[in-house]
């Protein structure tokens, strides 16, 4: 049955979330003013506030799946902060991996780490099959040169998952992964970068300079190197399907505050938004706000689509790239479009829009550009393989 | 709850309405098109489907399947894959028949319901549109007003689809500072009907119609003394256009991908090359996002919350990507989407003419 | 001295093609209603009205230079009408091949004919490389074989520059045009295309079987087969620079008919379109025009600066494509745009607005689609040659 | 007549300005934003070029040079393609300077302007943003009233160039129905100054002024009794962003065309994709039309047409097309055009900041 309504018990949930965010909310700016720094695993208030998840309590009929809630949660949160928690979130885009691609025994082993996951190398952008991090086998140990840069909460991680090749010649066939747990010798932390927006955020750069590895790290032990096909590639790709509706979670809730500010703020000055009639004889800024809410209430059904999918256990690498895709493009349509709704007042520091204007920008960046994700549209619609459509 | 699936009802009636559009709407598009007529043939067959009586009550005659605008949704844009025009001819009397079953008075479910549920094709159509440069559905001009015991409607509708045939009409008008929806016959005195040529649903007759103090009985105002929601029957309509747009999206991005990776230039299929291949993309992700936009408005209506808001951002929201979907689709096929052999010409006329319209079928 | 308002004089011309431009508009619906006639060479009206060209007079100091005027004149012409004109225009795309790439012989002997351009064939899109119609010498003639579509004023023109290969192995060098008159034998006009827009237009369809013309008829008489370089097929593009300006400006006229339509209607409902005061407070309608105008206006003035260069004899390759491409897509804006704003009233053909809407669409279609433009414009700016940039 | 000729005058100034750009405005861009502050020495520098004096009438001690606003806007695109912020540091007088030139008494001339033609930078600055939701330049909420002999200003002014130094401010404000401008000293009473900081162009100097009752005398209105065309005021400084946003656009352009045909990816530079160099066409065409536009509307105030449309019309359209461009300058670099290593983030972050504000600039 077609249902777009949230139950009541989700509105609920939701609140509490979005309760919890308003208070990260109040440490945004210093910590995007403060880029050295790093956000407290849990907030002073944390401890005269339950947290949402003892709010959670038991799913009811008519409850949205749990993908469907973790991309609703992940919204609200990033509706507070990109950055600042309540507490700390306890897993990495490295422990997905793990999960999608590790033995029972690797899960077992690392199940309880933070795992940062490193793909990007300097030369090579969202192409992974241009990978040049190595891993030599030398007895039982592996030994991973190379370099990886725009790693997603890299500093604070406790371990990594890291993309290698064990044979150029072999391309996406010899690509593996491996856990790389910090403190390893030969794995050297950078600082995080300066970045346009997400400051608080921890984007680190990685060097490995004969990091010696036990055998056992390497992600699904399956050693075999696939000729010509993706062979073990599949298995990290993986991680990506799962990612990209998170992603344009992440960046829908920013977009959210930016719409909420604004609709707040015009109303204060004696603009209201109202729906009904159509384009004339109405404020010029009403009708553009319409048109911004329309385009992020697109990309958030189409962001739910995906995580819905998911749920139901099917295939959604093409909704996952349509999610991925359009949030991308609409949280900067949204807002773009807000602040010069709003004016001057809205490029002053004194309030965070102007902040979530430059944090959502790395939406259409990370995890695959937008550009990668319409490459992965137009060959599943078209048919094409990836020679076909480059 | 959050869900996107299909009950199994409704996998049915879109696997039929998905066949029926593909042999009898798609093939007669352009002959129809050109004629700028539609076979009555069209109608009787159409009609044996029993689109709008499946969800009227049992009561007048109909199915008595509990009113659906999801399932609605669902077979507009089916049919509007097939063809807009013959689409609308369709589901045209649906437009006064959910309204009155929605919210007309027992007296008027009963004058006027039972003859829409007939075994021959009877046509009963809605006035929401009108002929101004600044016309807003939710401000008509016009007006309807009280007179001796009955009230009496003045002003002038345009774009009213099957007003050629159609027996009884429901015109949107202003009453007071309110909105009301008065019932009156195609006899009414003060009542004439000029047939409109547009740019687009060439095939669908529209017409204008020009109220010159037409009389309306008092039991005719829709919902009786109490009156109707007309801004729920706005609702209605506009979602229903989102769907016929979703549907008409897909058409032409299905009819782009073979066609793009046929069509040879430089040596390649021209879906090879990026700037092709990123605008289906696009395509297709507008195609989705219109459909769950229009999803979203119709299970508001469905579940009985205000769509007001959803229906009028679906509407927002498929206008402008039904225009550039389509507008996309002439481009793909470079000269020949310029000349009518090729039916992405026609859905550039139909998305814009769509676009704009009001009052055209109803969910 | 940069100067980008019109002079006085320029003023008066333009206004009296405008009057005539509103005369020729009285028939626009007729002959877009009867696709099958085609205006007359002259309209009834002419006898008592003088043309514009009378008004003409001596260029004064200050005034605009011939291919800014010409483009000017074009743009107030088709703000009548695309095909109905108070007096046929006396020249077709082939008089500018003619002037651009014929001996002087051959523009004494066909100069005052009026000559179509055939390139299009319906296996090739824009790409003329494609070409498969050719040309064979036998004795003191050429001897023609293929077909040809989308030729502009096909039906009426006395003659055609067809452009076809003496030796496809040579690709691109060796295409040449060559000039065939109507009743040449072995030269078949098919019926004019049926079209969205643009209707009077006539759009022919050609067939040439066994086609005979005399030696001489190779336009250029330049018969050497350039082996990769693009040689002999320099000359016929040349033709391209002179039009693309022109293509603009035809659509360009078509889309301000558009907007003063629009902004009279919104004025007698009561919507003033003002200017200064920014987005707030301004009725919705009145903004979206603004911006509709502003596109057209930035269309406009990309079309001068081509036409501008050309009168300074400097090279505007660039400049072409980008006027056509901006305009291309401008008018495409501007009159889905205007329908957006006037709403079901704008959709009835008892207005011309809806004819606009569909005449101006072929823009961004003929003499080299937008694609190709961008392909210009991009091979440029970036110092690319053909096989680096496809 | 229609004309895009430089004169020799405006060739050379276009060189010597694109060379000062160069050497002492884009070096400097990057560490004066991460600082938020610009070197005093860069004052003095840029002061050298007599940017406000040439322009400035020689019994006030200017060159007397022509007022030129076409001159103007190629000199703004020029520095603006070193950097926005460094360009409006040093044109920031001709703010205050221009509008007392082309609009002051000769009082008001003779008592303002020749501080303004001195060796040593002397700043100026004027006053028209607000920190309204629904701020209109042509309908500030900051009034200016009658009072005893002379005035009262009330109300708040925002992001204000050059406030920190600026000994004088031209205050922009309602007087009745109408608008007028009015000269404040730093040092008024009931005048507050208070540092603004801001998404883009940081490392400019900008305030918020809080006007509390502030005395204007009789004299030091613009224009003296009779006031003065504000919207011509305004229309200069639109015109000026303009010109700020196209070279802004044109420097994104220029750093993405080697950026992509050096970045490999799939094994061929990004630039040989069709995505990306379709992307470029895109730029080079609008940064044109940017340009196009600035100078229509700046050759109607040089020859002293009404400019208040195309500068409207050239605000509007740069504000977009810039913020365009700089979006897809960052998209055109991927991860690193979020990172501040390269000039990217700091075009996109100062695009929508000219895109917002009046009053920064004048031509």
């Amino acid at each position: 049955m077609i249902d777009l309504n949230l139950s009541p018990n989700d509105e609920r949930l939701l609140a509490a979330v979005r309760e919890e965010a308003l208070i990260a909310r109040r440490y945004a700016r210093y910590y995007d003013e403060n880029e050295h720094e790093f956000p407290p695993d849990q907030l002073p208030e944390a401890k005269d506030h339950p947290g949402f998840m003892s709010t959670l309590g038991q799913r009811e009929d008519g409850d949205a799946g749990m993908a469907v809630m973790t991309t609703l949660i992940a919204m609200g949160q990033t509706w507070g902060d990109y950055s600042v928690r309540m507490r700390r979130q306890e897993r990495g885009l490295g422990n997905s991996a793990l999960q999608a691609a590790g033995t029972e025994e690797q899960k077992r082993k690392w199940g309880d780490k933070i795992l940062a996951m490193a793909i990007t190398e300097p030369g090579c952008g969202s192409d992974p099959s241009l990978v040049r991090t190595s891993a030599r086998l030398d007895g039982d140990h592996w030994v991973l040169n190379g370099e990886k840069i725009f790693v997603t909460t890299g500093c604070r991680a406790d371990g990594v998952v890291v993309w290698a090749t064990v044979d150029r010649a072999a391309g996406r066939g010899g690509i593996k992964s491996f856990l790389v747990m910090k403190g390893t010798p030969g794995f050297i932390v950078a600082h995080k970068e300066k970045k346009l927006g997400i400051r608080a955020d921890d984007t680190a750069a990685y060097v490995f300079q004969d990091c010696r590895i036990p055998r056992d790290h390497l992600l699904g032990n399956d050693e075999e190197v696939h000729r010509g096909g993706s062979g073990g590639f599949k298995g990290v790709m993986k991680t990506f399907n799962m990612t990209r509706p998170m992603v344009a979670a992440i960046g829908l809730g920013m977009a959210e505050a930016a719409l909420d500010f604004t609709r707040d703020q015009l109303r204060e000055a004696g603009v209201e938004v109202t729906y009904g009639s159509t384009l004339h004889n109405q404020p010029a800024a009403a009708e553009k706000f319409r048109r911004l809410e329309a385009t992020f209430e697109a990309a958030r059904l189409a962001t739910l689509r995906a995580s819905w999918l998911a749920d139901q256990g099917e295939s959604n690498n093409l909704e996952a790239s349509i999610a991925k895709a359009k949030a991308g493009s609409a949280v900067r349509e949204v807002t773009q479009g807000c602040i010069e709704l709003l004016g001057p007042m809205a490029i002053s520091r004194d309030h965070l829009i102007e902040k979530w204007f430059r944090d959502v920008r790395i939406t259409d960046i990370y995890e695959g550009t937008g550009e990668i994700q319409r490459l992965i549209i137009a060959r599943t619609i078209l048919g094409y393989s990836r020679d076909e459509l480059k | 709850m959050i869900s996107f699936a299909l009950t199994d009802d409704q996998q049915t009636v879109r696997e039929s309405m998905r066949g029926f559009a593909a042999a009898a709407l798609r093939p007669k598009a352009r002959e129809c098109d050109e004629a700028a007529a539609i076979p009555d043939a069209f109608y009787e067959q159409a009609w044996e489907l029993g689109l709008v009586a499946t969800q009227l009550p049992e009561a007048v005659g109909g199915y008595g399947a509990p009113r659906s605008p999801l399932t609605n949704a669902i077979v507009l844009e089916e049919l509007a894959y097939g063809d807009a025009a013959l689409a609308l001819a369709a589901v045209g009397p649906a437009l006064f028949a959910y309204a009155v079953a929605d919210q007309g008075t027992a007296e008027q479910q009963q004058a006027y319901l039972p003859g829409l549920c007939g075994d021959r094709y009877q046509a009963a159509s809605l006035a929401v549109a009108e002929p101004s440069p600044t016309f807003d559905a939710c401000a008509p001009r016009t007006t309807l007003e009280r007179q001796g015991s009955g009230y009496v409607l003045r002003g002038s509708k345009c774009a009213v689809p099957l007003a050629d045939r159609a027996g009884h009409f429901l015109v949107v008008a202003r009453e007071g500072d309110g909105l009301a929806a008065a019932i009156i016959a195609r006899d009414a005195a003060g009542l004439t009907i000029r047939d409109d040529k547009t740019l687009g649903l060439k095939a669908l007759p529209l017409a204008t119609l020009e109220l010159d103090g037409v009389r309306v009985a008092a039991g005719d105002k829709l919902g009786g003394s109490a009156g109707a929601d007309v801004g729920r029957l706005l609702a209605h309509s506009r979602v229903a256009i989102a769907a016929l747009l979703t549907g008409l999206g897909r058409a032409v991005l299905d009819y782009c991908i073979p066609y793009t990776k046929e069509r040879v230039a430089f040596g390649e299929a021209i879906a090879r090359k990026q700037s092709i291949a990123f605008r289906l993309a696009e395509m297709q992700m507008e195609v989705d996002c219109m459909r769950w936009m229009t999803w979203k408005a119709a299970s508001q209506l469905e579940y009985g919350h205000d769509a007001t808001r959803a229906a009028h951002l679906a509407r927002t929201y498929t206008a402008d990507k039904g225009m550039w979907i389509a507008d996309n689709g002439v481009q793909c096929l470079g000269g020949h989407g310029f000349i009518r052999e090729h039916p992405v010409e026609l859905w550039y006329r139909n998305a814009r003419t769509l676009g704009v319209l009001e009052g055209l079928a109803s969910v």
